[in-house]
């Protein structure tokens, strides 16, 4: 046979380029679109930074950090975020006491001891509870649980942390019952196959083997859900008292970033003031605060993806 | 385009000017908006000639004015009701009979150190205080300062503070050592969960409950205050619908102040206000300062 | 060796294939496909089969990083196909493949078969119909789904998914027919209703059939080339394959001492 | 062999043994019961309290009526159109921007730095805060490109929250579909655009849709961005009907119009002295809690029917 | 015929199980386990060999639905393995199995060997030590890990992982061993030492093993059964069948006309 020379391309086989215009002309549109997500990140990155700058001409960096009040609306101005940050915090850290052991316990339920039926019927009714609007879950935490609450603490305030925690707490339990349960589904048959024929029970098979090979499914479900605490904004703004309080006590009342936020829109936004200003810096922290703890969440994912 | 009036501002008068607007809007068919951003929210959008009418639970402030200059905004001031600013506890609190102006300064002024309702009184007993009120962009913050500290703004700052005046009172109602103070309204509205209480305005002077009577016949001091609207002059002057619903506010106001649970002003003030309005006579009678317990038609004479 | 009156359809030419992870799956291969005759790869598995056959029609170009290196030229063109400068869809208009799995779209069995003619711009009703007509009769399916043409299509047997299969990439009359061992998933008597089409097929176009079923290969091809670990071991008529292989490693697969 | 017989001799112990393992299954099975039941009672509990409080409020009228400062007569008229308006704009921005981006992504974007640094994007954004992007609203819609507190920036600021939902649920959705249905299309010429369109897009339609649905309903309930937008507002009247009887018979002014949603209302309502709202607020409560199962429900079905349906 | 004087371990007596959508996968199949033999079980794709291995171990009892009918019966104690009243637990610390994939557990390689002990509830540390030992020496991998039994069992290779498997079925000295194509997915050195294992094992314990290369049958049995849609065909000295098969099927499958 021949060597190969380069041969001439025949009209039959060559290029359309009408054809190629017109693919690369869509392609170029659906980009586009794809780009929205990028420029929605890098407006709301830009806004928060923008009013934070001048926010940062008045207050200094290391006040914000440390100074134990924050008062930007009253006269005599604090601008501490750790008192929000402390709320926001305790909160978030209720919420998760809650909805870590159940929502975890729910997820091996559904995916280990639940027949199908089951599992397809209450799966998607678990995860109505997210649709909920918040606002529901808000005035839940104050008329109903806080209440309940009072009975066992008296002295308990009708705004306080650990009734909005609770709901949160609530509230998430969808999440990481859901997103732990499709880390479970994703553990091979052959793995519990393995388990069962060495005549472990289901609670073995399931402790022993299916939650260890879901483990980084889990926890990056944990995280994700962690950061849906942090986010969470109307059932703290509405049940956990606005009230800036440098306390990780949940028996208190307390502030969070996003309270304070919504709180501040509530009455007035008088566009360039300090107190305007104040919400975006708040809503910067926020954002690095959601942001990192998504970022650890898709390592965790990512690293320890399970190579089964 | 519909012709829209733009509404917002204090969350006291809010009641107020929503049951005239939407009277307005059965009877006229125009298209009303009412916000609650509070006084001092109210007055920023003013000022900015992005509403028509602003609602006050306080004068207008000198900065207010300043910044309305600044917008080129003229605006027309109108008492329209007075409210009583109630200071409230829970029902279950049984030790609080009386409170002196000098004891509420005491708990409320700027870095106050009440935490415990003994430190108030030494007859109290040993019980946390929880302490509610309203936020800063607040008139009725701002008057109570001034009333009771002497200086408005001037308040101790570790207390829960809402716009929404529905947390204050859901503040109180659920925690026996609470207190708060706001509009009138608010407390009739929640007689069953709260105690309204007397105020005693001198030391040795009669303690005096808040009521349509003690407002009227000036007792109530100083808590008792006018509420007002202001008016974007021009927007009076040179929009009809603007004209007809202050007109249609004025008209209808004795009625529906009484509905929502505040106390209307007497017959002859509201004439008085009427004819104010006619003339169109921008400005304010109060400088851009606070004054507590003026009568109504003293105030509209000042403004020439 | 094929005798020199047959025309040649197609050859590869110092064919070699990259895959994007670096992997060399094809090593030099040269190989003629002669006009209206089957042509069948054989190898154990992972030899290079499915790769050397999508080299044709260009499958590779829809997976980024992926490089070929030397020619399939088409007659009578006289292209190679491989250029840059040769349009892949072009390339697959002329070359229409069948794969090892059924995979008709969830669509009717009429607008599976209409597909490629709609992706041509037809639009013709009429035209369409006898288009559609011809191809199911030619991929020997028409009298089983005449009267439920607007049927979803995966309601057919595998059998007859596959059939519709060969008869979507007749309708729009290709020159050359890849199938990847079309019979793999199908029970034996779909499997020599398959086989029986490919042979009448033959006298239309050009086929290269990947199988890994000996028997297969003796049965309906022309021609045999046997590979091992992406290297053309051999290739010759397939009578001379399967009755006297040129080389060891051939009949030691053949006899299955290996594979 | 002396150890073969070991299972065979402790017999008796084994089962014991077995069947303390087995009461350990019951005792989880019953736990993992009572815990997946405190999720979904709180859910009951929850709407039959709603449902208790906003009986009086269970009419016609109530979805006839504007809002007023008689609770007997307030409706949710303003509400819920507003909420029609706002989820109109919602669906026309995020839908068709979100399917395209996820076309995008799964069928033409190369492997580079720039595919990650989209996709990093997209799952961050999942990730974001409503009142973040409330926020971002304020900022850019309201006060830099001037659309004011108008159904336009509520739209869009709900639009660009659920947008990672519709590009995911649209990801998932073409992923489903097996390369081989790709390659058949590729092999008989069809061009790349053909491929995604007549295919990849069509068969992942239903998928793409339950997504939709689910970002549509979790919209309908958000409040927080809405409140930073300031719309916190008593709104009696509807914005300028979109359709008129004169040519062009589309008018685009309410886009620009001021208004009020129903977790809003519900807020605004709830936040009254007078209990006599807070049954009003309770039948809101209800009704988004209605409206959002519905769309589930719809979303969970769809989503069953198209399991059923398509085997690849 | 296999001699009469070998004991049975195990028997199937007229066998039939149906999976959960009535599909009849075993026909009524009858046949014995000879005590330290290996039993080979071959036959085309789907023909219901791998079904036939799970019902030894119950492993059907894991999906809903499915349902047995007829007898296994285990010896010496004469237990019929399918009874309602026999926990498949038990049954499976009897009876242990080898998967056709490896499918250690995500722990290491100590406590992949260790876990059949942990779920019999022993946790004495130098029984334990004493039996990981001695199994993974039974399961010829103990020279290689020795040094490194803490480390993760996914960082063996496959061939390393399957008799990993091996060693975790051989901890818990089962009577039974089922192996389902343990080496399909294995290279052939791989596989050389499995077969060898196997071979090995025999002589502590009685081994069922589903494969479908006939050479590994024909190597490591000692009796061979052959299935045909869910049929059993013949049954016989491995010998015989590879020999002289006493059924055309048989010699059909067996000399690849056939599958
Ligand atoms: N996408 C890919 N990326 C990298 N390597 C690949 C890819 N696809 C196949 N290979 C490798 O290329 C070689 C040839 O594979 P190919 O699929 O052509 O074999 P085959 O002969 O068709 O085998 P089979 O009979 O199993 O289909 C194999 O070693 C395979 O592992
Ligand atoms: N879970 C199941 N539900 C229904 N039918 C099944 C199921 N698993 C297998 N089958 C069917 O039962 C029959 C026997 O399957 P089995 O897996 O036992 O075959 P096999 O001989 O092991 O084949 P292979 O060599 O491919 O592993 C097949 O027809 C198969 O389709
Ligand atoms: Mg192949
Ligand atoms: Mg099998
Ligand atoms: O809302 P205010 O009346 O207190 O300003």
């Amino acid at each position: 046979m021949q060597a190969p020379v380069e041969l001439p391309i025949s009209p039959r086989l060559a290029k359309n380029i009408r054809r190629n215009v017109k693919e690369r002309i869509i392609e170029l549109i659906l980009m586009m679109a794809a780009l929205v997500a990028v420029a929605t990140t890098f407006a709301i990155v830009g806004v928060l930074l923008y009013e934070s700058l001048s926010f940062f001409k008045t207050v200094s960096v290391v006040e914000f950090f440390t100074d134990t009040e924050w008062t930007p609306l009253f006269e005599d101005a604090h601008y501490g975020i750790m008192p929000l940050v402390s709320g926001t915090l305790t909160t978030s850290a209720i919420a998760l006491a809650v909805a870590v052991p159940i929502g975890t316990v729910s997820a091996i339920f559904l995916s280990e001891f639940a027949s199908h039926k089951t599992r397809e019927i209450v799966k998607p009714i678990l995860e109505l509870l997210v649709g909920v609007p918040t606002v529901v879950f808000g005035y839940f935490a104050l008329f109903f649980v806080t209440p309940l609450l009072q009975t066992i603490y008296p002295d308990l305030p009708s705004f306080n942390m650990l009734g909005a925690g609770i709901v949160m707490g609530i509230m998430i339990i969808p999440y990481i019952a859901s997103l732990s349960e499709d880390a479970m589904r994703a553990v091979p048959m052959s793995m519990r196959e393995g388990s069962y024929a060495m005549g472990a029970t289901r609670f073995q098979t399931a402790v022993k083997v299916v939650t260890p090979a879901a483990i980084s499914g889990i926890v990056a479900a944990y995280i994700l859900a962690i950061s849906r605490a942090v986010g969470e904004t109307m059932v703290v703004a509405i049940a956990a008292g606005q009230q800036p309080n440098l306390t990780f006590n949940p028996l208190e009342s307390a502030a969070t970033i996003t309270a304070y936020i919504v709180q501040v829109a509530m009455g007035d936004l008088p566009h360039g003031s300090i107190g305007y200003q104040s919400i975006f810096a708040a809503g910067l922290v926020l954002m690095a605060m959601t942001l990192s703890f998504n970022i650890i969440g898709h390592w965790v994912r990512k690293r320890y993806r399970e190579n089964y | 385009a519909d012709k829209i009036i733009k509404i917002d501002g204090s969350s006291t008068v809010y009641p107020i000017t929503e049951a005239v607007a939407e009277e307005f809007q059965r009877t006229k068919g125009i298209k009303v908006t009412v916000g609650e951003s509070g006084t001092g929210g109210g007055f920023k959008k003013f000022c900015r000639g992005e509403t028509d009418i602003s609602d006050a639970s306080r004068p207008i402030t000198q900065k207010e004015i300043d910044l309305c200059k600044e917008g080129g905004v003229q605006f027309i001031e109108l008492p329209v009701a007075y409210d009583a600013l109630t200071v409230v506890v829970n029902s279950k609190n049984d030790w609080v009979k009386q409170l002196t102006v000098a004891e509420l300064k005491k708990i409320w002024e700027p870095n106050s150190s009440v935490k415990n309702w003994k430190q108030v009184n030494a007859t109290f007993p040993d019980k946390a205080m929880n302490l509610y009120g309203p936020g800063t962009s607040s008139g009725t913050f701002d008057y109570f300062t001034e009333a009771v500290n002497g200086k408005a703004k001037a308040s101790r700052k570790d207390y829960t503070p809402s716009e929404d005046d529905n947390v204050l009172v859901q503040g109180v109602s659920g925690n026996v050592g609470g207190l708060a103070y706001f509009g009138l309204a608010y407390y009739l509205e929640n007689t069953d969960k709260l105690r309204a209480i007397p105020i005693v305005a001198k030391e040795g002077g009669k303690p005096v409950l808040p009521s349509e009577a003690t407002v009227m016949d000036g007792t109530y001091q100083p808590l008792a205050r006018p509420l007002f609207i202001y008016v974007n002059a021009t927007s009076a002057a040179f929009k009809p619908e603007i004209k007809a619903f202050v007109n249609f506010y004025l008209e209808n106001a004795p009625e529906l102040v009484k509905e929502v649970k505040y106390v209307p002003l007497p017959k002859e003030d509201y004439d008085a206000v009427k004819t104010h309005f006619k003339a169109m006579k921008p400005g304010t009678g109060f400088n851009g300062t606070s004054e507590v317990g003026i009568k109504i038609t003293d105030l509209l004479s000042r403004i020439k | 060796m094929a005798t020199i009156t047959t025309p040649i359809k197609a050859e590869a030419r110092d064919l070699n294939f990259f895959y994007s992870n670096g992997a060399r799956a094809l090593k030099g291969i040269s190989m003629p496909l002669y006009e209206n005759k089957i042509t069948a790869l054989i190898g154990p598995s992972g030899c290079g089969k499915s790769t050397f056959l999508r080299c044709f029609n260009r499958m590779h170009d829809l997976y980024p990083g992926n490089k070929y290196q030397g020619q399939i030229v088409m007659h009578p063109d006289n292209t190679n196909v491989l250029d840059s400068g040769v349009d892949p869809i072009e390339v697959r208009m002329r070359i229409s493949m069948v794969f090892q799995k059924p995979n008709p779209f969830p669509k009717s069995i009429y607008e599976n078969v209409a597909y490629g003619l709609r992706v041509r711009g037809e639009n013709n009703k009429r035209i369409m119909d006898d288009k559609v007509e011809e191809a199911l009769k030619g991929a020997a399916l028409w009298n089983e789904v005449k009267d439920r043409l607007h049927d979803l299509a995966f309601n057919l047997s595998g059998g007859q998914q596959q059939r519709l299969c060969i008869a979507r990439a007749l309708a729009t009359d290709p020159e050359i027919m890849l199938f990847d061992e079309p019979t793999s998933a199908l029970d034996p008597i779909a499997t020599a209703n398959i086989e029986e089409l490919m042979v009448e097929l033959r006298s239309k176009l050009t086929i290269l059939v990947v199988t890994h079923n000996m028997q297969q290969a003796a049965r309906v091809s022309d021609y045999t080339a046997y590979m091992y670990l992406g290297e053309l071991i051999e290739y010759d008529d397939t009578d001379k394959i399967f009755t006297n292989p040129g080389r060891k490693e051939t009949e030691d697969y053949i006899t299955g001492k290996f594979g | 062999m002396e150890h073969k017989a070991s299972v065979l001799e402790n017999l008796g112990e084994v089962r014991a043994m077995i069947k303390r393992h087995k009461r350990n299954d019951t005792l989880f099975a019953a736990l993992g019961l009572l815990c997946l039941m405190f999720g979904l009672l709180t859910l009951m509990l929850l709407f039959w309290q709603l449902i208790a409080d906003g009986y009086p409020k269970f009419n016609l009228e109530f979805l006839t009526e504007f809002p007023s400062r008689r609770a007997g007569r307030a409706g949710l008229l303003s509400a819920w159109v507003g909420s029609l308006l706002v989820m109109t704009v919602t669906f026309l921005s995020a839908v068709p921007v979100g399917v395209a981006a996820g076309l995008y992504l799964e069928e033409y974007a190369p492997k580079n730095w720039f595919t990650d640094l989209i996709e990093i994007n997209v799952s961050n954004l999942a990730g974001v805060p409503s009142i973040i992007y409330g926020l971002l609203a304020l900022g850019l819609f309201v006060y830099i490109l001037g659309f004011g507190q108008s159904i336009l920036t509520a739209g869009l600021t709900l639009g660009l929250l659920i947008l990672p939902i519709v590009i995911v649920s649209t990801r998932e959705a073409i992923r489903a579909i097996p390369v081989s249905i790709r390659e058949a299309a590729y092999g008989v010429g069809a061009t790349k655009w053909q491929v995604v369109y007549d295919h990849v897009f069509k068969y992942s339609y239903g998928g793409i849709l339950t997504g939709v649905i689910i970002g549509m309903s979790r919209a309908l309930g958000e409040t927080a961005p809405i409140i930073t937008i300031g719309a916190l507002t008593f709104i009696a009247f509807l914005p300028p009907s979109p359709i008129t009887s004169e040519p062009p018979f589309l008018n685009f002014e309410w886009l620009s119009s001021g208004f009020t949603v129903m977790p809003i209302q519900m807020f605004n309502w709830l936040s009254r002295p007078d209990h006599a709202f807070h049954v009003n607020a309770a039948a809101t409560g209800a009704l988004i809690i209605v409206v959002t199962l519905l769309m589930n429900g719809g979303a969970i079905w769809l989503r069953y029917k198209i399991r059923k349906n398509i085997k690849w």
